[in-house]
């Protein structure tokens, strides 16, 4: 690796103090430090340190997204080969898939790179790395139709308004994936909302039909029943063969990336095991005293817990840091309340029935204030020493 | 300068902060508003309901087509096309004309264009998915052949629900029928999705659909269907014999 | 003479720009959410707006040294209430398509912080000729933003300018959508946001700066 | 022996571990007072270049309090008086003679110690420099004599993870031991042994004299942590404390008359099985760790102790010694290698599921960065601390904010910097705090 160090010392003159490209030198940095991690000896207490850093934090996250991002690939081109009435084979689905999917996180990374650059360079700090983070979940989120144009305002909102308007990665109070998301969403409904999206091969239009979440049974049909006719049948949608968001589809692809977030302690288990029973408890309590047997009320925890994107959000977007408490009991709050405002938003909110998005953002804009209270809680309980 | 100001309002002060000199000012105050405000509410009042009159004609007119949606049309020329082409009645329950209001009279108009071409306008009056939807469906005179459809006041979502003000949702309408082929009410409702994916048999039935706002369509489908159960007697009057204008001048 | 007008001159800019009531002092927030949707009710509400706040500087600068200190705040209420009634009722007469759109907003110039603010801030202490100047240019500055604000949301949101669509056809075609939350109020709260961020900021627009 | 339950600390352990043998390392030529590890301290020179001192001659006082005097840990000439930066004194550097001479203190006789007044007793400690081995919570300024302290603890085990072992300075001291501590519990009512868990073994000759028992993971030795956990009352707050050591030091002042000048110190190094030394106070580093290379940190406490530069000497309070690597190859790739061979605590690289020891280096192994609120130094703090609501309070100067979420019961462990995956020196930031919160005080 010797040659490649060469090149970059050789070329840190030209970014660096009078050098021509000098503005582009956080650019230059993010990408030194990929390859060489940076020396720093310790000046304070204490002489040494735990080898994590926040480049490897970040990594392990997307690490996490890996299954989620292969198996969206294939379920795009999969689904698209449907569509158009072809059943493609495994090799065929995922180059259709990648047709589709890889320009929306391209575009992502491309312009939300851009104004990380921007910011980086006027306010003179290096490119943080939760941006990776970012550029990858939100197009996760996105249905594979998206108009590229629209991802890329959707990524430019959410890094400037989501995040380089408080200041950067660690003073933001919201998801800046999430709050792009939402602007797409609230933006463009079209593209986002009530409906389905499968890219047609070939022709321009997508199909659309209903989501799982947007079925609502005929008649004297319960909800379960619709939705196997449908073909959202409990099996399908832990395994993620049904239409929806690329990202958010295989309940079990989730699964393998919560263990592995939950195992290296990435991902806060209070957060996520908060979230699930929220969730559960307030889809029984639903269940049991709901009324109409054709809607959500009637759905049960279990199809609650694995259509739409509660299982995603709760793995990857609430249990983002920055934007969650710091506390461990504001933590379970945290989760049980976006569990219990999915349920109640999918359940109540005929409009826009994917609650998990607007849970998460509510809470997020609470999550200081839950951290507030318990802190001055846990201070009442201390001995004073002043 | 704010200072001096200052100085001066201090060497008045004890003069005009008095008891009696501040519900002599206070009443003064009092007085003069309430004369202003009286005055042009009651000077302006005319204006004021003429004004809704009007909105509300023009939305009647919009409904039957006699008034492009997109053009600007003065005051005068609403009123007189309202004047020349509607007349609005009373039916009651069993789809008569009535003179006189009794309980359960519903309201309706009646339009007979200068090319000959007539019906009648329901007002529709329903909930939608956040508020009410209020609005007009015009019928050609063979009591089943929707005319026109014009939205009047409502809050739905923008961009989603929003879209049934929009032109290309309004005209939609037109040309719909509210029965089916076996001559059965079936009222028109708006479809999840578009119109081509539908059965043959429920395409006349059926409007496009504003993809995103399923629950808008549901709600407004269920509020036409109530409405047009309501004023089914009429419609089968006109399909036996059509009512015009006229005749209900003599 | 000369004096004088440069004496003026320095309120307009004032009110206008340096101190604009939306950007500099966050005043009248809550309508400038409301009507800003479209071009032409910004317009009437920024013209209704100026109009109340001129008059209603005037009258209590006018009756500045006149009126008792403790009820200060009610006769400057009653003066401007008066006034917007009366605007209100001007307009349902004779704009009536517009004065359907503002709604209760014109109604709630009463309560716009801008009104009130100028009047116990600047007329109470000043002559009539400048509190009139201050309420001209405060009203200006305030529909100066509104008009940004609603040309960039209706430009973004509904693809018209005043009324007339500005969208050419072939990018509609092309799968231009227009931009719904610019219709929802948070995209009043964004753009303000974004103009006052710029404003404050932008090398050589920021007035701090000088 | 009641238990002190401390469940949070750094649990991995660290290579370099030194074994339990004593050398006694060779008379130095020089020896120095150190100035740099007394905290507060304003000093004042009493001699200069040249002068003869023997063991037990003042050095130098503080001036806040000039009855503490610092002594001469040897007889020689004053060879240089070294001062750093805005004249700060470094240390004062004495060349020993061949024969040193010893200044006489009075002395007391083991009987005579049991039913000595206490004033007696605290006039010879402060009169044979020893007294400022009592230190005062939270701050660990020198104690106040005029003050009765609420309890006063007895560590152990002094503030590295290497510090030496109790077991060894201990042997065969048990009656001095236990004299000292009868002359503590002359000053205060209540006086806390504490001990760690695996050393219990060797300090079976004790056991009846230890209270705690703490845990066996960094820091619960540390007295901030003890009081932190045993602590019932606020005003516990100001407890005293002094390391085992400090004591036999103190009792065999007050036996002898002579100033003790022998310390056990220890030197670890990664891959490096040392022995315990038997040392004197103030010897050149050199002399403790000879082969130095260019690439070496010495400090002297890996979490909290001090830079010391190669050439100087050891504190007053310092008998550890730590030589860690400083890093000068740039790893590649190095944020995503599985990393069998790192020291963390975190779950994120393979050495987790090995108990392997770690191996210590100085690099902060990444960039600062802004908070992102993981908590990470909450899951590590002994005390159940919020340090990354501590550092925003501070960081907004809200000093009020800090003090309530309990700034003062920080134990400077710097487990939260370890920790920290953006790299904040938020031990450095807690320990400015309180230091700039304990001058405003004074």
């Amino acid at each position: 690796m010797k040659w490649l160090k060469r090149i970059f010392d050789k070329s840190e003159k030209h970014f660096s103090g009078s050098g021509k490209l000098a503005k582009a030198h956080a650019l230059f940095d993010a990408t030194k430090t990929v390859f060489f991690h940076p020396l720093r000896r310790t000046a304070f207490i204490p002489f040494l340190r735990d080898c994590l850093d926040l480049k490897r934090y970040m990594t392990f996250v997307l690490i996490s997204l890996v299954p989620v991002t292969i198996f969206g690939i294939y379920n795009t081109g999969y689904r698209a080969g449907l569509g158009s009435g072809v059943e493609l084979d495994l090799l065929d689905s995922f180059l259709h898939g990648s047709y589709y999917v890889i320009p929306i996180i391209l575009v992502s990374y491309v312009v939300g790179l851009f104004w990380e650059i921007l910011f980086a360079g006027i306010r003179k700090h290096k490119i943080s790395e939760g941006f990776l983070v970012t550029g990858l979940l939100f197009p996760l989120t996105l249905p594979a139709t998206i108009p590229l144009w629209q991802v890329a305002l959707g990524i430019s909102f959410g890094v400037i308004i989501g995040k380089e308007v408080f200041g950067g990665t660690g003073r933001n109070i919201l998801n800046p994936a999430l709050t792009a998301r939402a602007f797409v969403y609230f933006s463009y409904p079209v593209s986002m909302s009530g409906e389905i999206w499968i890219p047609n091969l070939g022709a321009v239009d997508g199909m659309s039909g209903a989501t799982p979440l947007a079925v609502a049974a005929q008649g004297n049909q319960s909800i379960l029943a619709a939705l196997s006719d449908m073909g959202f049948a409990l099996k399908n949608l832990f395994w993620g063969f049904v239409p929806g968001s690329i990202g958010e589809t295989s309940v079990f692809c989730i699964v393998l990336g919560m263990f592995f977030l939950l195992v290296t302690r990435i991902a806060n288990f209070r957060i996520i095991a908060g979230g699930i029973a929220g969730l559960i408890f307030t889809a029984i309590v639903f269940y049991l005293f709901g009324e109409d047997p054709g809607s959500w009320i009637k759905a049960g925890p279990l199809y609650h817990l694995f259509a739409g994107s509660f299982l995603f959000g709760i793995t990857f977007m609430a249990t983002d840091p920055v934007s969650a408490p710091g506390t461990n009991e504001a933590r379970w709050i945290f989760g049980f309340l976006i569990g219990f405002f999915t349920v109640t938003i999918r359940v109540a909110n005929p409009a826009f029935v994917e609650g998990t998005m607007l849970a998460i953002l509510f809470m997020n804009v609470f999550a200081p204030l839950l951290d507030h209270m318990v802190v001055k809680y846990k201070v009442s309980k201390r001995i004073p020493n002043v | 300068m704010s200072e001096q100001t200052l100085e001066n309002q201090g060497l008045k002060g004890p003069d005009k902060n008095s008891r009696l000199n501040v519900i002599k000012f206070a009443l003064l105050t009092s007085l003069i508003c309430s004369l202003l405000i009286t005055s042009a509410a009651t000077g302006l009042k005319n204006f004021q309901l003429k004004n809704m009159e009007t909105d509300r004609k023009k939305n009647i007119l919009k409904a039957c087509d006699l008034l492009d949606s997109q053009k600007k049309a003065s005051k005068k020329q609403i009123n007189q096309l309202y004047t020349a082409n509607i007349k609005e009645v009373m039916v009651n329950p069993e789809g008569k004309i009535i003179k006189t209001h009794t309980d359960g009279a519903l309201k309706l108009f009646l339009y007979e264009k200068n090319d000959g071409k007539s019906g009648y306008i329901i007002p529709i009056n329903t909930r939608g998915l956040w508020g009410k939807i209020q609005g007009y469906l015009a019928f050609e005179n063979d009591g089943q052949t929707v005319s026109g459809f014009s939205v009047f006041s409502h809050s739905e979502t923008p961009g989603l629900g929003g879209e049934i003000e929009s032109t290309w949702f309004q005209k939609n309408f037109k040309g719909k029928k509210i029965i089916n082929s076996q001559n059965k009410f079936v009222s028109v409702g708006i479809a999840k999705g578009k119109v081509k994916n539908l059965p043959k048999e429920d395409r006349y039935n059926y409007v496009d659909g504003i993809s995103g706002a399923t629950l808008t369509g549901k709600y407004l489908s269920e509020g036409i269907k109530e409405t047009l159960t309501q004023y089914n007697p009429v419609s089968v009057t006109f399909r036996q014999k059509q009512l015009r204008i006229k005749e209900q001048k003599e | 003479m000369l004096a004088e007008k440069d004496h003026f001159k320095e309120i307009l800019i004032k009110g206008i720009w340096k101190e604009n009531p939306v950007a500099y002092q966050v005043l009248g927030i809550c309508s400038a959410l409301a009507v800003t949707v479209k071009m032409s009710t910004a317009i009437v509400m920024g013209i209704a707006l100026t109009i109340v706040t001129a008059f209603s500087s005037l009258i209590i600068s006018s009756m500045r040294k006149h009126i008792p200190s403790n009820i200060r705040i009610i006769v400057e209420l009653a003066v401007i209430a008066s006034l917007v009634i009366v605007t209100d009722q001007i307009l349902k007469a004779f704009l009536y398509d517009i004065s359907k759109q503002l709604s209760i907003f014109v109604g709630l110039i009463i309560t716009n912080c801008i009104v009130l603010g100028r009047a116990e801030s600047f007329a109470l202490a000043n002559p009539p000729a400048d509190s009139f100047v201050d309420g001209v240019a405060n009203g200006i500055g305030y529909s100066l933003i509104l008009v940004c604000v609603a040309f960039i949301r209706e430009l973004l949101g509904s693809g018209k300018i005043l009324g007339f669509n500005v969208i050419p056809g072939f990018l509609v075609d092309m799968g231009y959508q227009n931009m719904g939350l610019m219709v929802l109020a948070p995209g009043a709260f964004f753009i303000i946001g974004l103009l006052v961020w710029l404003k404050n900021n932008l090398p050589g627009v920021s007035h701090e700066e000088n | 022996m009641e238990k002190v339950n401390i469940f949070k600390g750094f649990k991995t352990r660290l290579k370099g571990e030194p074994d339990l043998s004593i050398i006694k390392l060779p008379k130095p030529s020089t020896i120095a007072v150190s100035a740099l590890d007394i905290p507060f301290i304003r000093p004042r020179i009493l001699v200069k270049d040249g002068d003869k001192v023997k063991i037990g001659s003042p050095l130098f006082y503080d001036k806040q309090n000039p009855d503490i005097q610092y002594l001469c840990p040897g007889a020689g000439v004053v060879q240089k008086i070294v001062f750093g930066a805005r004249r700060r004194l470094h240390e004062v550097v004495v060349q020993l003679f061949e024969k040193e001479y010893h200044v006489e203190f009075e002395s007391l006789t083991k009987k005579a110690l049991g039913t000595a007044d206490t004033q007696k007793i605290i006039d010879i400690l402060i009169k044979g420099g020893l007294w400022q081995c009592l230190r005062r919570l939270p701050a660990r300024d020198t104690a106040d004599p005029k003050i009765q302290p609420p309890l006063i603890i007895v560590c152990l085990n002094e503030n590295d993870m290497f510090a030496p072992h109790p077991g060894l300075y201990l042997e065969n001291e048990t009656s001095f031991f236990e004299l000292g501590l009868s002359l503590l519990r002359k000053i205060s009512k209540r006086v806390v042994v504490a001990a760690r868990k695996n050393h219990l073994e060797k300090l079976a000759p004790l056991n009846t004299n230890i209270t705690h028992v703490i845990p066996d993971l960094y820091p619960a030795w540390n007295p901030g942590a003890i009081l932190f956990h045993i602590k019932k009352t606020a005003d516990e707050n100001n407890a005293w404390y002094v390391t085992g050591q400090h004591l036999l030091l103190m009792v065999k002042l007050i036996l002898t008359g002579h100033y003790p000048i022998e310390r056990i110190a220890t030197v670890s190094r990664e891959n490096d099985k040392k022995p315990h030394l038997l040392i004197r106070q103030g010897m050149p580093v050199k002399s403790l760790a000879p082969s130095l290379g260019k690439n070496d940190l010495i400090t002297s406490g890996m979490f909290s102790g001090r830079i010391i530069a190669p050439d100087s000497h050891m504190g007053f309070f310092e008998n550890t010694l730590n030589i860690l690597k400083i890093k000068n190859e740039e790893e590649f790739l190095g944020f995503i290698r599985p990393g069998t061979a790192k020291t963390t605590v975190s779950n994120t690289f393979l050495s987790c599921l090995f108990d392997k020891p770690g191996q210590a280096d100085c690099d902060t192994h990444g960039e600062e960065r802004a908070c992102i609120n993981c908590a990470c130094c909450h899951r590590i703090c002994p005390n159940d601390l919020m340090p990354n609501f501590i550092m925003k309070a501070l960081h907004g100067d809200d000093l009020e904010d800090a003090l309530d979420m309990g700034l003062l019961d920080c134990c400077n462990c710097g487990l939260c910097s370890y920790t920290c995956p953006c790299k904040i020196e938020l031990a450095h930031i807690f320990q400015d705090a309180m230091n700039a919160y304990h001058k405003d005080k004074e």
